[in-house]
């Protein structure tokens, strides 16, 4: 039942609203709305109930294990949440003046020099609101960097055929061509394409590492050589930062400038599909253009750095300065783990990965990637089940929400058939992953027993298998109450 | 170890089916010259009893002020149930919906906002968010190119809020798109249309008109929308979403209303928090819908015919058609629409127009009292919703220090964005503001006005 | 699974508690504790999950209507919880100075002064904890103010048969034999049987009005004459307040002491079984024996009253003074509600009981008092049902779970034979209450075509029927790790 | 109307239906001159906006303060899962689990509490909460009574909380229970052995047995516990729950242990608030099940022999057996269980170890610089837990109002409850106070001394 359909016509709930209506009213009759708004008219319980019971349809961390490769979903720590909504946090305006706000600003300064030192790279910046807009803001560095050196041929992207569609879309949206480059079968990139991928036209590579097929990029410090050599630039894309924790910094591995997702890294929720942050770090070189606001801290005060201070930025991403509730989270988070934290938070994560692959390929799972250490994930391919029974990665996936897990990332990376990114994250324990594998046995038994009925999956859950084909092509995305 | 619940025992089990003799052999295709890690500027971890310590401490060296600032971020009452029901687990540590199945309850809550946010603009369609009302204005300005084809120039007044506008340049710059600005008129605060017409020959992919403006003042939105269709232009509205409960709608400008309508959603529910996180809406008419960025929500059914929602058209998106996408944005700002949903159904269409006409008539109380002092005169001679800008007749940042010393924080200076508006503060009091506020922000002005003069 | 079954031995959560054991240790040696208490060791993850998990099970207010007949469920505004919880509150010692709690003591009064009004009583304490709290404390001053009138032969207390359970229980336990007299047909106590019963020996008569039955006791300013005249004090139950809040107060109908349920009446959440709170109100005669502490205003300064100011009292009944959260929440509910709202609620509760009353009848239900107006509650008895299907008051409250709403009352009051006591409260809709109706009808349906599924209910919850026989028989109090 | 959801419209088919013509009509069964209720003291309602902002003023005005006050009531971290989880509407809004079918989810909590809080009293059973530790304390004598069955008297130190013992004569006087005192000793401030030898001949019900008592101190548990047994009477344990981490459960006192285990409960992850809502938790040994007074949670089966919780030994309470029923209680503490019962699983039993030696050990740190400082001494020569009596040579309540005027609360008057403990302090310092707290306890104590010198 959608919330229109609680609605009644002149219900009021006045508390959540001024009591009556003012005098005063100044707006010019033409300026008027005349028309009522579809918004609903229901009681506060109504509205709770109705919510409440929305809620109890998802799955969550919170309630499921959630081994859903490339996005790193851990425990969100409930302090980050309350110790970021104190009152007085939530009350600041972002524009009252900086000396009301020197306890936020001394949080937001460290934030940044702990993300310099965990990075590796010489400055950071905090603005970036998601993964992809600090991608936009890292090619868009690049470009400046170019443009300021007058170097303008340069029109080319390179980017590795598993990169997330993120880089490519990104690199797009700054106005460069992209130039796909392929994966080896051990998963590393083609150094023999990059070569001769590279050139004067090259602006710059975007490069994961470890990459979405769950390996470490061997080579990364040749790769780095040959771009530069080039006079490209190196983007890393954070996505997989969890992985190496403590343990490289990208800064080390050659690296121009990095965005890092503090919603996978540090834990901040993903909160049914955002709010994100991706703070933008950066070596010397393209110092002087990270976006602003940025935090300095000068004679004891904290004070925001500005285009004034910065003339050569590429400017502002956000009005204000991004996702500061989502940072304070991520610092807040960091605090409590502490320098020895970020090491086990890797360590963690790289043995939980490396187990479930170890425990499913004795299940007789096919491993994409089987001469390669997992990352903190790693890819199952279900090719071969495929071909010999129908069932596909997509059937198996709506099977393990009916056991109560949340299903792996399917069909991505796109070079791998059939596919299921898993990863299970550091905060899960041996017992989950235990009962995970059970499940996946559970599945294998049935697919070799019932494959009609895993391919029919989901059975238990509230709905069945959602017609999302119906959905794009009637396209129904407002209610109309007309029916 | 913090959130880690691996017992010694585990890993040694572990280990040995992994059938490596540490953790650290697990990193052994790293080569070693990388392996550089050592990390200087974190500190030790602290516990949550120290942390929270730390936290209240910064908190209350932030404290609390009586604030009449806006400028696009607006103090708002939010009801105790938003986040109450937004911070449940299900829905704050949930990911994206793309298993549609076992996400049922964020998808219809997304469904349920493009309903109510598309009819709130008076548009067809909405998406369900994008980052904040500056780069939703960017990707509106992208989405016009994209449509117009022929264009590649946007046309923006001045009395767009300026880091949206800054945003936005920042943002079309790298596909080459020209942003054009539109100076207003220093009398009415509104949008210079003697300087607007001498544009009336030349193509635009868009003109971006906003409602109210960034001095508060609500312009001519029906004369600009059918200045800029006259000339095949897209009108694309930047709106404050409580002003929509009294202002006419977006979808209603002009003869044939605006084409796509942004904004910033912060005022639906979102605490100001220093700046965010907050959200972006978009609205747009039907045959735009294909050219918008961000996540959509659809009504469909199950195999069995029963009810259910999923995401749709994805074959715009970036994890579908990578460089061929619409746009790269991937993340949205799901929570943040979360509680702007609760908000919007806990206010219901009259919650909402009260809480409007209580910032419209505050503000206007406010103008009066103050316009009453000496020294004090509006900057424009124009109708606005919940915000005014005042010009003082001393110098305006020494007037504000002097407030704030008060516990009153008197608004912004116009004067960084707009050399020409010196000594001018743009100055707000929404529905949170009662008459003693009023009367105490007057009382301490005119304290801080003798001590200037 | 329970928590237990989720624990691993040596697992640490480090973060909830300080990170290393102290070096100090004075505990001498015999004194020291050597087992390791049975606490499970999990992460904080895994205890989220559990507990969040867990609440998903229960019915509650936030997510499903809930007519208990005599418990006043009615929607919890959240916004008492959380200005209950600011911090500031929240920290506050309750041996701190009073001076440091001035702003928490101001809405203690205040409290007491709207209760006052609404009661009609002379004075009130807020210090009961529950409503069996309050009746102790009602009783035990009844029997201060005999004995220091020298009273001494007055040991019995009379109590309709209708009443809560609470009052024979409380009568005995502060030492009194209990009295009890019958209801006539319409639901009124039996006047004859009163005036049989009150004599010397009466110290006084416990009356709930509108009593369990759903009815107004329309004599009760004679029953107060008669038990006064013959030297008892009259106990009012506010059990049932809600239903006539504004619109009587216990003071005008002859009460001596009443205490009133905040967890109903005030909306103060049940939170699966407590903490309520139960002020209670006393007339002139009996405030010297009112228990300390009581918060008085005096010169601008709030301050506690204690033994020292109230030398009759009959002392204490909590270590500090009472829930003061939940006393804070029913304080912000009455100032959210304001005196218009008072009427409102008893109001509308009575609308929303007498409209359900009818409708039901209209299905067919056998309504247990027929001529009378309903409260805001009623009696539905299954008695004819029963004889003629062999369905019970109980299988219907149990098939009722099944379509999604909490089950009535059951079998009480006892008087009436397979009864269920109906109560929808104010904060339900009309469409909540019609749906209730329709699930009605449809079991009255079930009954008449599949007797047996309705006896065999519930069949859609988590769990059938539980066996309460085997739980008494086969005591399992506390987990045992030895299985 | 604010938590009302009727439209004119609703009303009037309701009434219809009802066959009235006016709400007024449904009241017609009150004799018209009951109907008085004019509210004259009830201030009109104020919206969640105008008592939000109400309320924020008075928690503003009470203010935060480094407190150093224990005496019964426990500042402890309390991590942020125990109340998000807690006021998860599903536990904040449900009602007693009598439909166990529909209340699954606390059933179990309060099993898991069960077992969780008898074991850490090392006894047998547990019951699911009592209003406060005070209650427990009446409820246990009124429970030891019903055991015994030949005497009607109880013994309590005079160790035991002063407002303990003045709840429990409350309570217990209706039923002609009479209270015996046994005097401390001045010397080690533990119950005085040779004045509760005066009474060996006597019959008691109970010897009622604090661990720490009031003063903090250690007392000698088994020598008392084998006493009341000697004598046939019942051990009755008062005990603070933090402290059983690092103490020998009651469970284990002396030859037999105790029979009844009491206490507050508030230590357990429940804020200070004000003094309450906290909980009373009692545990006692198997064959004493039958007289434990509240709620009492069972593991059994459904129908398909699927594991389920139900309420059970019903057969004790009110709602059933009326006049016959063990105690009149009913509802109990559930919400504060429930907040206890995820404390305890968040912090385990080493976590739970490791707060009770830290508010022990900063105990012991404060008490030894405190000591330091000229006219300090410590009033009892005993082992103490995490509080600790301090005899000022100045008068204490003006040197307690110097701390206050520095925001400290340096702990609490004896001499209120003991008129012989004349300027001496009771003093706490839990876990939450750092090194520098305690520093900052010293310095301003000694300020405070040199002033009032």
């Amino acid at each position: 039942m959608l919330i229109f359909e609680h609605s009644r016509k002149n219900r009021r709930n006045y508390s959540q609203a001024p009591a009556t209506r003012p005098a005063k009213n100044n707006i010019p009759d033409h300026l008027k709305r005349k028309s009522t708004p579809l918004l609903p008219e229901v009681s506060e319980m109504d509205t709770v109930r109705h919510y409440t019971r929305l809620s109890q349809k998802n799955f969550s961390i919170d309630t499921e294990f959630y081994p859903l490769g490339s996005c790193t979903m851990k425990y969100n720590p409930r302090a980050c949440n309350s110790l970021a909504m104190l009152p007085q946090f939530l009350s600041r305006h972002p524009l009252a003046p900086e000396d009301t706000g020197q306890g936020f600003l001394a949080c937001m300064y460290e934030l940044q020099e702990i993300l310099k030192d965990i990075t590796g790279m010489a400055a950071v910046s905090l603005t970036s609101m998601a993964g992809a807009q600090g991608e936009l803001i890292g090619i868009t560095m690049i470009r400046a960097y170019h443009e300021a050196h007058g170097d303008t041929g340069r029109t080319e992207i390179i980017i590795p055929d598993a990169a997330h569609g993120t880089n490519p879309a990104t690199a797009v949206m700054c106005g460069y061509k992209v130039i796909e480059i392929p994966t080896n079968r051990d998963g590393d990139v083609d150094m023999d394409a990059l070569k001769a991928a590279v050139g004067p036209k090259t602006a710059g590579l975007m490069l994961t590492n470890p990459s979405t097929l769950g390996v470490f990029e061997k080579k990364v410090a040749e790769m780095s050589r040959i771009v530069h050599a080039a006079g490209g630039l190196l983007y890393y894309d954070g996505a997989n930062l969890n992985a190496v924790l403590g343990k490289v910094k990208p800064g080390d591995m050659g690296f121009d400038v990095i965005h890092m997702n503090l919603h996978k890294t540090f834990s901040t929720p993903h909160g049914g599909g955002g709010p994100g942050a991706a703070p933008v770090g950066v070596a010397e070189r393209l110092l002087p253009y990270l976006p602003v606001p940025i935090v300095a801290h000068e004679q004891g005060v904290y004070r925001w750095l500005t285009e004034e201070d910065r003339p050569q930025t590429i400017g502002r991403l956000s009005a204000h300065m991004g996702n500061a509730g989502v940072l304070l989270r991520a610092y807040i988070y960091v605090r409590l783990l502490g320098a020895e934290g970020m090491h086990r938070i890797s360590e963690y994560a790289t043995l939980n990965a490396n187990y479930l692959m170890a425990e499913l390929r004795k299940l007789g799972f096919e491993i994409a990637y089987p001469n390669r250490r997992a990352s903190h994930e790693f890819i199952v391919t279900m090719k071969e089940i495929k071909d010999r029974t129908g069932v596909t990665a997509m059937n198996l996936a709506k099977r393990l929400l009916d056991k109560g897990f949340h299903a792996p990332t399917t069909y991505f990376p796109l070079l791998v058939p059939e596919c299921l990114l898993i990863e299970p994250a550091e905060t899960e324990s041996k017992e989950t992953l235990d009962r995970f594998v059970a499940a996946m046995k559970e599945i294998l038994d049935e697919i070799a027993t019932q494959p009609d009925m895993v391919k029919a999956a989901p059975h238990d859950m509230p709905l069945r298998k959602i017609d999302d084909v119906k959905a794009a092509r009637e396209l129904d995305l407002v209610w109309d109450p007309a029916g | 170890m913090p959130f880690i619940p691996h017992t010694e025992e585990d890993v040694a089990e572990m280990l040995t089916s992994i059938g490596a003799r540490s953790i650290d052999e697990l990193f052994d295709e790293i080569p070693a010259e990388l392996k550089t890690g050592k990390l200087t500027q974190v500190p030790p971890g602290l516990s949550e009893m120290e942390i929270s310590r730390l936290m209240y401490e910064r908190a209350q060296q932030d404290g609390f002020y009586l604030s009449f600032i806006g400028a696009g971020a607006y103090e708002h009452h939010i009801p105790a149930a938003v986040w109450q029901i937004t911070t449940r687990g299900e829905f704050y540590s949930s990911y994206t919906p793309y298993q549609a199945e076992a996400s049922q309850g964020t998808l219809q809550l997304l469904y349920e906002y493009q309903t109510m946010m598309a009819s709130l603009a008076g548009m067809d369609v909405s998406n369900a968010s994008l980052y904040d009302g500056a780069s939703a204005l960017a990707e509106a300005a992208l989405m016009a190119v994209r449509q117009h084809r022929t264009s590649r120039r946007i046309l923006v007044p001045q009395t767009v809020h300026p880091v949206y506008r800054s945003v936005m340049r920042t943002i079309v710059r790298n596909q080459a798109i020209e942003v054009v600005e539109v100076p207003y008129d220093p009398a009415t605060g509104q949008v210079a249309i003697d300087k607007l017409d001498q544009f009336a020959q030349e193509e635009f992919a868009a003109l971006i008109i906003p409602q109210p403006n960034f001095f508060g003042v609500l312009e001519q939105v029906d004369a600009l929308t059918d200045w800029a269709h006259d000339k095949q232009s897209l009108a694309v509205a930047v709106v404050n979403p409580t002003s929509l409960a009294m202002l006419k709608p977006p979808g209603e400008w002009g003869r044939r209303g605006a084409d796509i309508a942004v904004g910033e959603g912060q005022p639906l529910g979102i605490p100001l928090s220093s700046g965010g996180p907050y959200f972006g809406f978009m609205t747009c008419k039907q045959e735009l819908v294909r050219q918008m960025p961000g996540r959509i929500i659809g009504r469909t059914t199950d195999l069995e015919g029963k009810e259910g929602f999923a995401l749709t058209l994805q074959a715009r998106e970036q994890h579908i058609r990578r460089s061929k996408a619409t746009s790269n944005i991937c993340t949205n700002q799901g929570l943040m629409v979360t509680a702007a949903t609760i908000y919007m159904s806990l206010l219901g269409p009259e919650g909402l127009y009260r809480v409007a006409a209580h910032s419209h008539a505050n503000t206007v109380a406010l103008v009066e009292q103050l316009e009453k002092l000496p020294g004090v005169k509006k900057a424009f001679h124009s109708p606005f919703f919940h915000e005014a800008a005042l010009q003082l007749s001393v110098p305006a940042d020494k007037v504000l220090n002097r407030l704030k010393a008060q516990g009153v924080l008197g608004g912004v200076l116009l004067e960084n964005h707009y050399p020409d508006l010196k000594n001018t503060l743009l100055v707000c009091a929404t529905e949170t503001k009662t008459a003693e506020d009023l009367d105490k922000y007057t009382e301490v002005l005119r304290q801080a006005l003798a001590a200037s003069a």
